[in-house]
Parts: C-alpha cells; structure tokens; sequence
C-alpha cells in the first residue's frame, strides 16, 4: 500500500485524462463489515476523485479514530493518509493545510469523531473556513466501539440495546452552516447518483466544505425502530437531485428557471440542482436552515446541496498566508542570519 | 542603626499597584544601571490579575554579575499602602524604606533599624497635573528622578532611555524628562545624595560576565527569535501565562522579517487554536507536511497535550513544544515560577513514551536551544519539548548577546524528495531502520506521484506503515523506539561542567534558571571551605557526562524548583547512578526563584547537621514573598 | 511421532473469524471444563475491527490451577484459513491440529510432527443446514461438540450449557443440542476417543484453588459489582475498549438493583459523556456534591482527564477512575493487553502531583478493590486509579467467590454535615490540618443556611479556602498534600508476601496479571533449584512492608508488562531501595498475557548467563502471535 | 468569605421574604478592573436571588477560568463555589446536578472559556438539557491573558494590537438554540432593568439556561472600532423590554396583546415580553433564529428573551432519576448485600 503498482492495470479498463484507471484510485482491502455504509462512501469518493482527474499524490487524506475513520486505508493508497487520534482530525488537517496549502485535503470522520468528543475543533475548523472536504460517515453510533448512541442519534430511535435515545440530536448540517462553513451539503451512502457529484462539488469548492452522508452501521444501527437504517433512511430522505459540471465542459442550460439552479463554483466548474422547494434560496444561511427544518417538521430529511458561499475567504486569506506553500520556503528565505542579528543586540544594549 | 554601606552590590524592591503603569518607569530604572556597565537583574513579582492588586518589581544590583535572586532587600521603594506592612517588614536592617510621605507614616510601619526616605510623590502630583490618569503615571516617573539622585544614576542616561522608549510619540518625551527632574531635584534638595548603598559607573568586566558587551532580554523574546531563525513558518497556540509572549514576539518578529515583499503577503501563519489540544495538533499536522511548527503554553495545556505528544512519539513526527513552566498543580499559581513539569514532559501520555527535553538557562540559551529543537525534532521524527520557566521567560536578563553562525545550515533529517524516491529500486518502508540508528526515513505528501507515499497513525504498523497486531511487530517497532532515544544522546546539548578549585567528591547538579543562584551559592559555600563540582544539564536523555559525574561523586546534590525532586527522580530512572541516596534533594517551590541563600543555607545545613531544613520553617526566616 | 499424553494439563487454541458467532460456542467449551471441576483459564485474542479479521481463543487447562498463560499450544482447532499457516506452526510437537477437511489440506500445512484431526466441518453445514446464517453460527456448535468426545467433555454438561445460554429463547435450545450431537456422533464415529490428551473428571483441590468453589468470571464486571456495593450512583464514561464492559455491567445491575419500587425511577445515573475530559469533570462535579462517582477508560482517557486528575488531586476533590490498560503508547494496540500506564497514572498532570493506584490481580480484587476505592477517595478527598488490564477486564478467570461483610460500613471520611457545623464555634477552615494526618474536613453544597460554604479551587489558597499568592501559604498546602499521601501509605491495600521453601536472598515484585505466570515462574524456577521470594504489590504508595521486602533482599527482579519497566522506576523513586542494579526488569510487552515459560527464562538467564535475553529474540523462539 | 456574618447586616436595609439583606447575597470584594461589565453581571445576580428569595446555601455556583470565572467569587458569599478548570465548568455542572438535582445551579463562564476550548463541553451541556442558568460573560477577547481575540469576537472588529478580525463570529445564543438549550436569552452588563427579570427568568426556568451577555472588557475591548465595547453595544443593541413576575403574585395584564406578550413558566412565575417584531415566536426555535438573523441584517443586535421551550425534559428526566437526590441515598438503600452476591456467585458457576 505505500505506492500504486502499475502492474495491476488492468489494460482495457477506462483511463481518465491523467491516464490513470479508476483502480488506480483504489486502497487496500477493507476490513469492515460487509454491507457497511462506509464502504460505499470511500467507492464514491473513488469514482469523484477519478472523474475529477485529480492526482491522487496531490491529495492527502486525514482521519480521526472510528471505523468510518479507518477508510482512508481504503482508498487513494497513492496519497499520504494521517490517522490521527479520536475527535482531533481538524488540528492535524488544519496544520497540514498551513504547511502546504496545494494540497487537496479529504478528511473522513464519524458522527463520535465529529459530533462528540471533537465537536470543538470541528466546530473551529469550519470556522476557519478550512480550505477542506470533511466528510462525516453518520450512522448514528459508535460502530468500532460497538454500538452505543452518538451525539447525532435521533430523539425516539432505538438502539441495539433496546433503549428510546430522549436527547435532542446534534445535526452537523446545520451547526456547519451556523458556525461558519461555506460549503454545506447531506447525503446517503446509498445514493451514489448524488453522492458522487456532490463529493464532486464539495472538493471543488474553496473553503470548509461539510458532508453529512448517512452510512448505516449494518452491525449495530440497522434495525426497526433506528432512524439511522437503510430501510428507515430511505423512507424519510427528501432527495435534491444535483449533477456536477467540470470547468471545462460547456453549459448547455440556461440560468435558474423554476426550481433547476446552477452554482458557478469557484473554479469555474458548476453545480445544476433540482430543487423541490423554490423558497430555499442555497446561497443564504437563513434559508438553508429554513429548508432543513421545513423538511424536517414534516418528518422528512433534505438530502443534497444545502448551504454554499461561493467566494468567502478560506484561513489562508483571513491570515494573508503568501500563495507559495510554506513547506516550500527555503533556508535563505527563512533564516535572517547573523547580520540582523547584531541590530536586535544593539536594541537590547 | 548605622545605614548599610554598599556599591553596586544590593536589592532594591518596588512595591505598585498593578495596572498603574508602574512597569515601564521600573524597567527604565533597572535599564538606566545597566547602561552605567553595572551587572543588574529585575524581577517582576505579579498578581494573575489585571489590575488594581499588588505587585512588585525586585532589582538586584550585582558588581560581580550573581543573576539570581540573592534574597532579602536592602531598599523598599513602596508606592502601594496594601501591602505597606509586609514591604516594612521585609527590609534588611540598615536598609532604607522609601515612601510617600504626603501623609504620615503609621506608627506600626516604623523600625529603628532601618532608615526612611519620605517623597512628597502625591503631593507633588497633585500640585503639577491636573488630569488623574497622569498624577497616576507620572508618579512613577518621579520617584524614579528621585532615585536617579539617591542612587548617583547618570542622569542623561535616564533622558535617553525616555527618548528610546517614546520614539514615534515624541510629545510625551518632554513631560517625562521633566518628572524625572522633579523627583531628582527634590531629592538633592532633601538628601545628602547619595545615599550610604548607591551606584558608581566605570565598572570593569565582573566575574561572571566574560566582557560587559551584554545584552538586557527575556527568555520568551529569545525563543521567539530563535524559532524565526530556525526557519519556522507555522506557530499554533493558545493563550496562557507565562508563556504568551513567546508567540506574542514570534509574531512581532514575523511581521518584519517575513512579508512577501512583492505582494505584501506571509511568509509564515500564526493560528490562536481553540485549546492546546488543537494547537498541538496543528503543529503535528504542519510537521508532518514538512513545514516547521511550534507551539508554546505552560503546564495545563502540557497535560492537554499529553495524548497528542503520545500519538507524535508513537507516529514519528517532529514537534517543537516550548514550556514556560509555571507553578502548579492545576491552576496552582500562574503568575509564579517553578521547575516543576519535567515528570509531566518527559513521559507525557500513556504507554511507554520518553520525550527529549532541552533546558535554557539564560535568554541566549533559549535562542539557541530554540534553533537547535527544530532540528533535533526533525532529526528525531519526535516531539522536542524546551523547558523555560516564568522567571527565564518573562523577566529581562543580562546575557551575551545572541550568536548566530551563517555557515550553519538546517538539518531537516531523513527526508526522501522526489528523486531520492525516483532513483529508489527497493520498496519504501517508513518505519524500516535502513541506519541502523532507529531513526527511519520519511516523505512528505505530494512529494512524488507514485512512489512514497504511507499511513501514518497512532496504532501498531509493520516497517512499512501497514497496519498490524502482530506481536513481534510492534516489539521490533518498539525497540527501535529505543535505539533511536539512544541516538539522541548523542545528538542533545551536552551538559556544562564546573569544577570546584579544590578536588571534591561533592557534586551539584541543576538546570535552567536555578544555576545562576546555584553557582552563586557553590561560591558562597566555597568560601567556607565546601568545595564542590557542578553539572549543569542541559537535555534530556542524559548521556555519558551525565554518567560519569554521577561516577565520579560520593554525593550530588540536586538542585530544583520543584516539591518532588522531578528531576532527580529522572536521573534515578534514566541514568545508571548506583546508589540512591547519592542524590540528595535540595528543593525550593514556594513559587519565587530560589534565592542563593537558601541554596547554600540548605547545601551547608545537610553537610553540617546532615538534613536540608525544611522549606516551610526556612521562609519564615526568609523575607516576605508576595 | 508420538502424540502428546495430558490429561487435564494443556492448551488448545481456536483460530476463528470475528463476528461468525464463536464467541459464545468457544465459552461454552471452556465453561464445561470448569464445570468437570477442572482449572481452566479462557483468552480471547482478538482484532480492533468489528467482523471478518482472524480472532484466537486459548484455552489453558492445568490440573495445578495454573490460571496465566503457559506459552505454546497443544491443540489447535483452525476454523479460519486466513491464519492457517501462522496456526500450523504454532502447534507444538506430538500436538494436534484440528481442522475442516471438507476442503483437503494444503501440502504446505504438513508437518510430521503433529497430529491432524480433520472435521468435514463445511460439509456437515451444507447438508444440514439450508440458511448460510445457520451454517455459519452451527459450524461453531458443530466442532465443539466433536472436542466433547476427543477430549472428553461430559456431553450432559454442554446440554445443560446450552439450556443456561438460551433461557428465555428455548426454541434455540434444541437446535444447538442437535448440532453438538452432529459433532459429538461425527467423532465418535471416526477418530478412537479419547485422545491422548483429554480431560478426566473428578479433579481434587487444585494446588492453587483453595477449594474449587470457584466462580468464572470477568474483571470488568467484578468492578462493576464493587461500584455497585460502594454505593455509586453516578457514573460518567466514554466507551473504549477494553473498558467498556466495565460501565456497560454496572448499568446491567443497576437496572436490577437500583430501581426504585415505588416509582420506577432510577437511584442512579450513568451518562455517556462526549469525550474522557467531560467524563473525569462529571465524576469530579458529582463527587463533590457528595454522591459516589467513578468512571472507567483506557490509556488514551488517562492522557485526556491528566489536567482534571490535576485539578482533583490539588482541589482535594474524591473521584474513581478505573484505568483497564491496553498496550499504548497513542491509539496502540486496542485489543491487547499491557501494564503500561503506571507512570502515567501515578503521576498524571502538570505540577506535582502523586496518585494512589490500586492493583487488583482477580476479579475478586477487581470487585473488592473498588469498593475499596470508593472509601480511600472519600477518605483521603483524592483520586484514586484502579489499575486493570484487557487480560483481567476482558476475560473470564476462575476466582474464589466473591465475598461481602455485611456488618462492614462505608467511610465517607471527613464530612461535616449540617448538625457539626451548628455545633462549630471556630471558623470552618477547608484546608485546615486538623487532626495532624494531612487530610482536611470537607462540606457538602448547601449542608447549612450560613455555615461551611467555601470556594473550591484549582489555584493556590490558605487554609480558608481564600486565594492567595503567598508563598509560605503555597508551601504549607503542599506539604500537608504529602504528608496526606504519607497518610494514605496506611490506609491502603498492603502487599502479599510469598516466601520461597528455602531462605534466600532473591526476590521477585509483580502486580496484576502478571501474577498467575510469575508464581507459575517461580515454581519452575524452584524445581530447578532457584529459590525466590515473592511480594505482590497491591498498591501505591508503597507501605513499610514492600520497604522491608526490598532491604531484605540482594536481587530483586521487577516482572511487568511494558517496555521502559515503569513499576521499577516507581519503586526506584518511591522506596528507598539503596542500590538501583537491586531491581532486575523482566519485561514483557508485545501485548499478549505475558506466559510463565517466559518469566522463568527471563530470570533463569539473568542468574546463569547474568544478563535477559532481549524480547525481540525471544518472540521469535515463541510461538506466533495474534 | 466562608460563611456570612450577620454582624455585617445593616439594620435599617430592606429585607426580603426570608429576612434577609440584599447584603446577605453579596461576595468578597472584586479584584476585576474598576468598569469591567463583570461586576455588573454579579451585581445583577445578587439583585435577582436576592428578589426571587433565594436561600443563598441551596445555590451552587460553577465556571472555568478566566476573568468572568473569577466572578462567583464576588456574589453569593454563602454558597458553596467550584472554579473548576478552563472550560469544563460545564461537565463540572453537570456531574453536580447528577448528584443533587435540588441545588440551584448558576454557572458563569467567559467567551474565551465557553466558544472557545469549552465549545463541546457547552453544546452538549445544552444539549442535554441540564437544569442550570449558563450565563456567558461575554466580551468578544481574552481578558485575564491580556486581550486575545476570542471566538466571539464580531468580523471586522478592530482589537487593541489594532488587528481586523477576519473570521465569523461564534454566537453562543444561536448555538445553544440549535444544540438544544431550552432557555436562550442575550442581554448586556449595562442594562441591569432587562438583565435582572431575564437572570430571573433563567433561574426559574427548567432545563437549560443560557443567557449570553455582552460585558464589556474597560481594558483590551473597550476601544473605538470593537464592536464590543460600551459605546459600540449601546448603539447596536434593540432591546426588547421584559419584566418577571413571580409566582404568588397576582397577574394583571392580560394575554399576548399585539407585541406584548406573557409567558408563563414552568414554575407557575410569569414573563412579560415587549417584542418589537412580532413574527419573533419565541416558543419557536427556526423563529428565533430568524428574528436574530432579521436584526443582525440591520446591523442591530436583538437583546432580550429569545427563544423558550417552557415544558421539556431536563437531563434527569431523560435519565429517568428518581425524585430524591442521589446523594441522600443510604448506605442501606444502596449496597445489596452478601445474599445478592451468593445469587452472583451461582450464577457464575
Ligand atoms: C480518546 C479516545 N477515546 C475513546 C476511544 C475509543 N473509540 C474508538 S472509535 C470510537 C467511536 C467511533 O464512533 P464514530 O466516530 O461514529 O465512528 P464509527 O465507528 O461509527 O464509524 C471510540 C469511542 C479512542 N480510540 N480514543
Ligand atoms: C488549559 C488552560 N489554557 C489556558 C489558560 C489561560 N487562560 C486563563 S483565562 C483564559 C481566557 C479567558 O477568556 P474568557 O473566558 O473570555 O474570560 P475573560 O477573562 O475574558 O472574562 C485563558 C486562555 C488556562 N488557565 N488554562
Ligand atoms: S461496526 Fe458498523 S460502522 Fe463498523 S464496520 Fe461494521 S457496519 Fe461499519
Ligand atoms: S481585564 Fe477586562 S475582563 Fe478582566 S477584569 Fe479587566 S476589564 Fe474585566
Ligand atoms: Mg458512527
Ligand atoms: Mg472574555
């Protein structure tokens, strides 16, 4: 797993335009359980990072401790991986993002990474406005530690235990949107269709980019009476469709007409949504929680693009960080020497 | 009481109401000693408060250069009514006790073995100003015109330290040299000045100052630097005393040194995190993408960090960590210093860890050390934590002045680039000791687009980062952990040996900014007939010096601001030392900086009636702390 | 060659796959055995993942009562080809390997030297069983079955098991007896039963197992049941393995015992924290508001809660904290087992700061221990650490029962309620050494309308609970904390000393689970003519009596499972052992239960060639590892 | 400070309904800076314990650390205190309220200690419902650390280094409405007449509290261009009166009539609200955020009460607690004896 053999190509399977096949984006073997959502999230995350044309030593995938965060084993095994510890995902990425603001960041992470023990600094890292896609693998508990409820289990679902969760769920959705992120989106590992495009979107975007994707946990969290099932999940999701338009493609359809929009991203590329409801107005925080909670009061989940600021300043523009990598900065640009050492003496004399 | 008679050498100790601007008039007084060639080290002595508590600004005046506290005061300058009766009580005998004499002095405050100076300093400022935030300033300003008198400072050298300190507010120059005049005119009007304990210039090279081309600085400040000189272009941190201003300068520093002058843009970033946790890992995150990042905090945010330090320790990235200990446990006392983090830091997290830890004792020392850290870190593939305290940290120092050779280069270790991983045939394994040195070779991301790349994390991997729970795996992993905490040996500073004019089988040893009272207190004892060798340390893992003092000494006295005696319980479980009890404890953590009295009176005490006195019954005995 | 002859002295191993359902069968067939009367001690060795990667289950019978690991296998029963080749060569010589030969065996896995057992294990599912759920699950019950007549297990035995694990599901019971028969008649029908190693009932007081009324029975839940007969109410945790079990019983009896009749509402509450740091502040805050709370983690939690560890010790705060060790350092190895947070425990935080730690070895300790704990935190108004471990939490031991003293009552330590404080005249000082042993009198919130109110704090304060910055204020708190922890040397859990036959000068310390093997160790060891005495410390500090164990010995080999021998450098700071080369490590840490052949060759090494054998090279010599 | 002397009592001073002094609610002298708005929060406090007839021993109080986290040392002289560590006063609190769910639990925290490293402990605190005020001593930086930026700090604020501040501002009311806080009130340290009913209100309320207020720091944050500073908040702030009528008292007015409208809380007391907007239904939490977004795009900062959930379950009732503190359970009721451990035994055999 420490670099792409080429042997593997299979020689007839499609290449994308860096020559490179979808399996060159592969990882190692997952070790979850057959069936577990996750899996299929790190297969979509596949097939964007191959349609993108994105290459895979140019990103850097970091995670914090969970089985949704051992996937990044799972894909991309040409890019650096940083597993780091329970909840601290966000400091590690933030720090590498400081090093080498380049790089394309993929972070992957559960709803106890997220939503519990790392609240804060996910919370502080959309604040920031991380240049950064952040995935949250939501299944409503602690798969690797067996099961029991996370901080986004909903009010009434049941657990494997048998018990009714009375707490008011935390929707990592909304509090990105409240805290600051400018990329805001919901989906289900079992929706490829939007899943894919919207991981597509997500890594085009410039800044925090949050992805709550429903992943049920087939061993502990998949049963009647969990709102966080397959079967459950699929009966209360409210699908936005949406398709990704990579910058260079033309742009075949005209501008919002009904409830069809297109967002323009950053890079020039385009998002086209089909919105069920006109009123939600994407581009405005107030509206986008509006939306959510229009769909909720009837029992429903909004699934889709929920929340986009186009051109916000991301943490290297708050900061005024120079556009050249600083892990790039030489010795002599850095190290003043002795010369102007001898002035700071003489101030201190 | 015949007044005491002393020149260049006493203590004088300001007592102030903090957030009264008291700072900036005591800083110039100690400044102006300094300038006249006369070897001085001021003490800020602060509440963990903003304003309106007592605080005091204590200056030793040293004709031989001793740095350290010496203990008790000669002359008490008390501007703050709250603390009057412990500031009368901790004056020397044939001390003075300079007031403010606008009302009388309380029966209870006099002594008749000390001498009292009253300055009119009210009365005066109620008759110039009008406005109360500058009779409250100026105050200051004036009291130091009438020591300038008292004490036969150079008085121009005070008109040019107004000049310095107020370069780009000229206005304010001309009213301050003016106070100065109204404190120094009444004080030759009233006093026979100067008084019997004064200043006389044309002081040659002392003792313990090679030549006088000294420089006036505070550790934090020098770390800063040194953290600009060591190339650093990432600091995340959280606020927290004592150890603010070192990125507080870092910042300072930045701003001049490193914008883009084409664009006007960073070369660096400085993030406030949310927590130490998130600063750490700020700093292992931009360390492992190969940039240079550091961060600086005091004991509470070392504990946060702990598991953090663990993950870097385990995963092999560099870090640098700057502790500005302070006096705990918990919040314990922010604002007082101590030497007592070096458990917390050595073994920080759980599992077996060991940390390389580096302890400055002087501001040109945490420059250096600072410099070196990076390196070591990047050397190491491990945390690299600086052991500062608040007294190094906060206070200014006389020290040489910093060094930097611009023949040295970075060592950024064992990196393979681009085509070090093109050229290579066999398969990268990260974690393969190909040096036999424990230390393996890492890559950073990005660096080639098919080769190098690997896993890095917490959990037990095989040579070639892939997960495993085999045994004999995380064994051979483990080991080698080992093999390279060897390899730092001997790659950290070197201790610095002292030896006794006499031969002697009596050892010291100590760190930081205990040896500056510590070497005074050898001599003090020396006088007396006790001679003994010193060892400095200046790093850990100890390496063979460390041994071979410890070797060579039937007795070694460890000398430490701290309760428990942390560090010699870390030469106990580090080094081969035979014999226990051939490390005695000599220990002061009432959170002051140890004074060399109390050193010697505990070195003389255990080799005369063979016990160290208690440090409780010894601070009665000792002057008033705040 | 000829096979192995056992009776009831051996070890058989199950490789499986995690989440296929051999968990409960594999319990099953070691519960018969202890059933029959015979010791046996069960291990699980299993994966950090959920479902598809190899898991181990050893099975060490030993008709001594030898309850740690013996180190090799004499059966393996392999169900998972995954890890068939490491299962091969794990099987000693004249052994067996038990094996599904629907499929035939592979040339490679042939050695001459073992004996091969083929079960048409896959076969039999296919053409019983129709559901792949149910082939999966019987392919379990199947083999088990089969080692009922190999080895002789009494078949009525499992029957009666099977009733136990299905009450309440009774339909399962007949399918699951069927399954056994299948296997049971398959056997029967095809090898001569029973093999040369098997088991034979009536087994008499085992040399170690007083009487065999014996229980098996987890650490974890014994902890459990102590909180729950300590009173606790208030739990808070965070789950990490391997210490969840140990909140996850406690619910089990509260929801049994503590609900009340009238109401149906619970007198208790346990609250799933969102991280270890909230966990240890709930414990902290509830503690302080006088009701019994604990939590329970792992290595990484013990790096979390280090500040409020801080904060609890300074603040003289009660609190429990269950620490069930895993192999560290960072995220480690999650599923295995070490003793490798001493250091880390007993001097958690910044500053300085000691822990009292505990040491249980069986789950009768693990159940009386914290009862325990809750009376010394409360006592002592600190916290205390109890130091398991995923060998002891996670498994299943034969343990003498557990055992209650009814007229025995709780020591809530020094409270004064509201009618003291009526009584008092003096002022309630908080701090205040009353009765000279260094521990002070606290109050509960609102206990009085207007007396006995103070401000708890994690900064320095007097005597008075007021704030203070004084050094000599600072000092007296920190000594009295030490006389306190002097204090506590009586009160808590002294050390059990084993004397070898003969006199001698050679001594061996061990805590925990390193106990079972290390007496086992030192049993061979005497056979062979090496005589040591042995002391198991039970706690920390260390009390007179491991003091005297140390004087009165020349040697003493430290046995413990970590790298850097952190028990040996506790002992080294914490006694006054004279001489460091005294204490000998012997170290095991590649996370599996350290086993008796390894310990005894450890030492024996030490005393015939003078130096221990590095673990790396030993592992190799071992047998393969999970 | 450890317990009030009567001796202190003025003999002519007003008492209240339990004979005490409003003296009798006061603490030890404050060592803040002369016009920090933190005095005014704990002058606040004492007015409204000493109003509601509060015994002062059956309140306890909590915080971190911090200039704000000082403050419980400067009220309530008779009540038991714990300044914890930097921010985990919540967890603290929370542990407390397990153990004894009778006390009266007022925590004070400060920007820096709550949105900043005590963000997670805060939401789930709120989350959970804790029956607690939560009060916010908020002043946009770092006091006791001489001035820092805190999470608070408002975009485009100026601080004293003369730095813009770049990055959104955490608003800890809106959090806490989002999170599950059934009690949101904002106020400022400058207005005692809305301040005082609100901290009432708070108090009698059930389940979580959070009032957060604006208090300015006279030292770091009081300059021109901080949006936190006295003159800046006194012209942005649109305050929306409210007054608290206790329980016993006879209630005049009559029901919501136009803007004016009266909730009754849990405890039978009542609050009367004068809203400005009256979409604003602060039983409704998207219209809560709405009403605070509405002001917020008028440049304006909406004090007052914001939002209430007046019947939810706190924390003990999700637990299912009995009535009975926890920690006034006996030795008999708690420990099951050795006949319950023969049963174990047997069982294990
Ligand atoms: C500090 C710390 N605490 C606890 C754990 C144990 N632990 C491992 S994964 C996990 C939770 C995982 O839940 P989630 O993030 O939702 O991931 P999932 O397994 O559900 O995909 C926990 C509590 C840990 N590894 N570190
Ligand atoms: C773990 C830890 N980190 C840092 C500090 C230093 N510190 C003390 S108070 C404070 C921030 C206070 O800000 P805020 O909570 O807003 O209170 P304010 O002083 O502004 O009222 C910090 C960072 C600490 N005491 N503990
Ligand atoms: S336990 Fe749940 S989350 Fe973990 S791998 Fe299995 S299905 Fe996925
Ligand atoms: S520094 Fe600011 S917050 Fe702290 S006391 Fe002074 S004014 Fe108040
Ligand atoms: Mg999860
Ligand atoms: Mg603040």
């Amino acid at each position: 797993m420490t670099y792409i053999k080429p042997a593997f190509r299979h020689p007839k399977a499609p290449v994308n335009d860096l020559g490179w096949t979808r399996q060159d984006y592969e990882g190692g073997l997952s070790t979850l359980c057959a069936g577990c959502g996750h899996d299929s999230i790190s297969a979509a995350i596949v097939d964007a990072c191959f349609q993108l044309n994105i290459e895979p030593h140019r990103v850097a995938k970091l995670s914090g401790i969970g089985c949704s965060s051992k996937t990044p084993a799972y894909f991309l095994s040409g890019s650096h991986s940083f597993n780091s510890v329970h909840g601290r995902m966000p400091s590690v990425a933030t720090g590498a993002n400081l090093a080498n603001r380049d790089l394309i960041y993929i972070g992957v992470s559960g709803d106890g990474d997220t939503a519990s023990i790392g609240l804060g600094q996910f919370a502080h890292g959309a604040r920031r406005n991380l240049n950064m896609t952040y995935i949250v693998e939501n299944n409503g508990c602690y798969g690797l530690t067996k099961g029991q409820d996370s901080a986004t289990m909903d009010t009434g679902s049941v657990n494997k235990k048998g018990d009714r969760n009375l707490s008011t769920p935390m929707d990592v959705a909304r509090l990105a949107i409240e805290v600051g992120a400018t990329f805001v989106g919901r989906s289900f590992s079992g929706d490829k269709e939007q899943l894919v495009p919207l991981i597509k979107a997500a890594l085009s975007h410039r800044g925090f980019a949050l992805l709550d994707v429903i992943s049920p946990c087939v061993t502990f969290n998949n049963h009647q009476g969990s709102s966080k099932s397959y079967e459950h999940f699929r009966s209360v999701k409210e699908v936005m469709p949406l398709d990704f338009v990579p910058v260079r493609e033309e742009i075949t359809a005209s501008y919002a007409s009904g409830t069809t929009c297109e967002v323009r991203m950053h890079d020039g590329s385009m998002v086209r949504l089909h919105k069920q409801d006109s009123d939600h107005d994407i581009e405005d925080r107030q509206s986008a929680l509006q939306a959510i909670a229009h769909y909720e009061s009837q029992g429903k989940v909004l699934t889709g693009l929920l929340y986009i600021d186009r051109d916000s300043e991301e943490l290297h523009d708050q900061l005024g960080t120079a556009r050249r990598p600083l892990n790039t900065l030489t010795e002599q640009e850095l190290c003043p020497g002795s010369k102007f050492l001898d002035s700071i003496n003489a101030g201190l004399r | 009481m015949q007044p005491k008679q002393a020149i260049n050498d006493f203590v004088i100790k300001f007592a102030n109401v903090n957030g009264t601007g008291s700072a900036s008039a005591n800083g110039m007084f100690a400044k102006a000693i300094f300038r006249m060639g006369i070897p001085v080290s001021p003490r800020n002595i602060f509440p963990s408060n903003i304003q309106g508590m007592p605080t005091w600004y204590e200056v030793r005046v040293s004709q031989d250069g001793y740095l350290g506290r010496r203990g008790g005061t000669d002359i008490m300058v008390c501007v703050n009514p709250q603390s009057m009766a412990q500031d009368v009580a901790g004056v020397e005998p044939g001390g003075y006790f300079v007031y403010d004499n606008t009302k009388p002095l309380e029966p209870r405050f006099l002594r008749d073995d000390i001498h009292y100076i009253g300055l009119p300093l009210t009365e005066i400022c109620l008759r110039e100003y009008t406005d109360a935030r500058q009779r409250l300033l100026f105050k200051n300003v004036i009291y130091v015109g009438a020591l300038a008198a008292l004490l036969n400072i150079d008085f121009t050298l005070l008109k040019d330290l107004v000049s310095d300190q107020f370069k780009g507010k000229e206005r304010l120059i001309t009213p301050n040299i003016y106070a100065l005049e109204l404190g120094y005119q009444h004080a030759q009007a009233n006093f026979s000045c100067p008084l019997s304990i004064h200043l006389e210039r044309g002081h040659k090279a002392a003792k313990h100052i090679e030549d006088f081309d000294n420089i006036l600085m505070d550790g934090n400040t020098a770390a800063a630097l040194g953290a600009v000189y060591a190339g650093a272009t990432v600091a995340a941190w959280y606020p927290i005393t004592p150890s603010t201003s070192v990125v507080d300068a870092f910042d300072t520093y930045c701003r001049r040194l490193r914008i883009d002058p084409g664009t006007g843009k960073k070369n660096y970033a400085i993030v406030q995190a949310e927590d130490e946790l998130s600063a750490m890992g700020m700093v292992i995150g931009a360390n492992w993408n190969g940039a240079r990042a550091f961060t600086a905090t005091s004991g509470p945010g070392v504990s946060l960090m702990s598991e953090f330090l663990g993950l870097a320790y385990f995963a092999e990235v560099p870090a640098v960590l700057i502790d500005v200990q302070r006096a705990g446990p918990s919040t314990g006392m922010p604002t007082r210093t101590q030497q007592s983090d070096i458990l917390a830091a050595a073994y920080a997290s759980h599992g077996d860890t060991k940390h390389v830890l580096l302890f400055p004792a002087t501001p040109a020392e945490c420059f250096s050390m600072t410099v070196e850290a990076f390196d070591l870190a990047e050397r190491l593939q491990t945390p690299i934590i600086i052991m500062s305290d608040l007294d190094l940290g906060m206070n200014e120092w006389m020290s040489p002045p910093l060094e930097f050779d611009d023949s040295y280069r970075y060592d950024r270790g064992k990196v393979l680039d681009a085509d070090a991983l093109e050229a290579m045939t066999e398969r990268f394994g990260r974690y393969l000791d190909v040096d036999g040195d424990g230390i393996p070779y890492r890559t950073y991301p990005g660096a080639h687009p098919s080769k190098g790349a690997y896993f890095t994390r917490g959990t037990s991997r095989d040579e070639y980062a892939a997960y495993t729970e085999d045994g004999q795996a995380y064994v051979r992993n483990m080991d080698r952990l080992l093999k390279k905490f060897e390899t730092a040996k001997q790659l950290v500073p070197e201790p610095k040996l002292k030896e006794a004019e006499m031969e002697t089988r009596n050892g010291a040893v100590f760190f930081g900014t205990t040896a500056s009272p510590a070497y005074e207190a050898i001599e003090i004892l020396e006088k007396e007939g006790i001679c003994i060798d010193t060892l400095r340390i200046r790093s850990f893992p100890f390496n063979e010096d460390v041994e071979q003092f410890i070797r060579e000494h039937d007795r070694i006295f460890v000398i430490e601001q701290n309760r428990d005696g942390q560090m010699r319980r870390l030469l106990l479980n580090e080094t081969s030392v035979p014999v226990k009890d051939r490390l005695i404890p000599i220990l002061e953590y009432d959170g002051l900086p140890v004074t060399a009295r109390k050193i010697a009176g505990m070195i003389r005490n255990f080799i005369t009636l063979g016990n160290v006195t208690p440090i409780t019954r010894r601070a009665q005995a000792e002057e008033i702390s705040a």
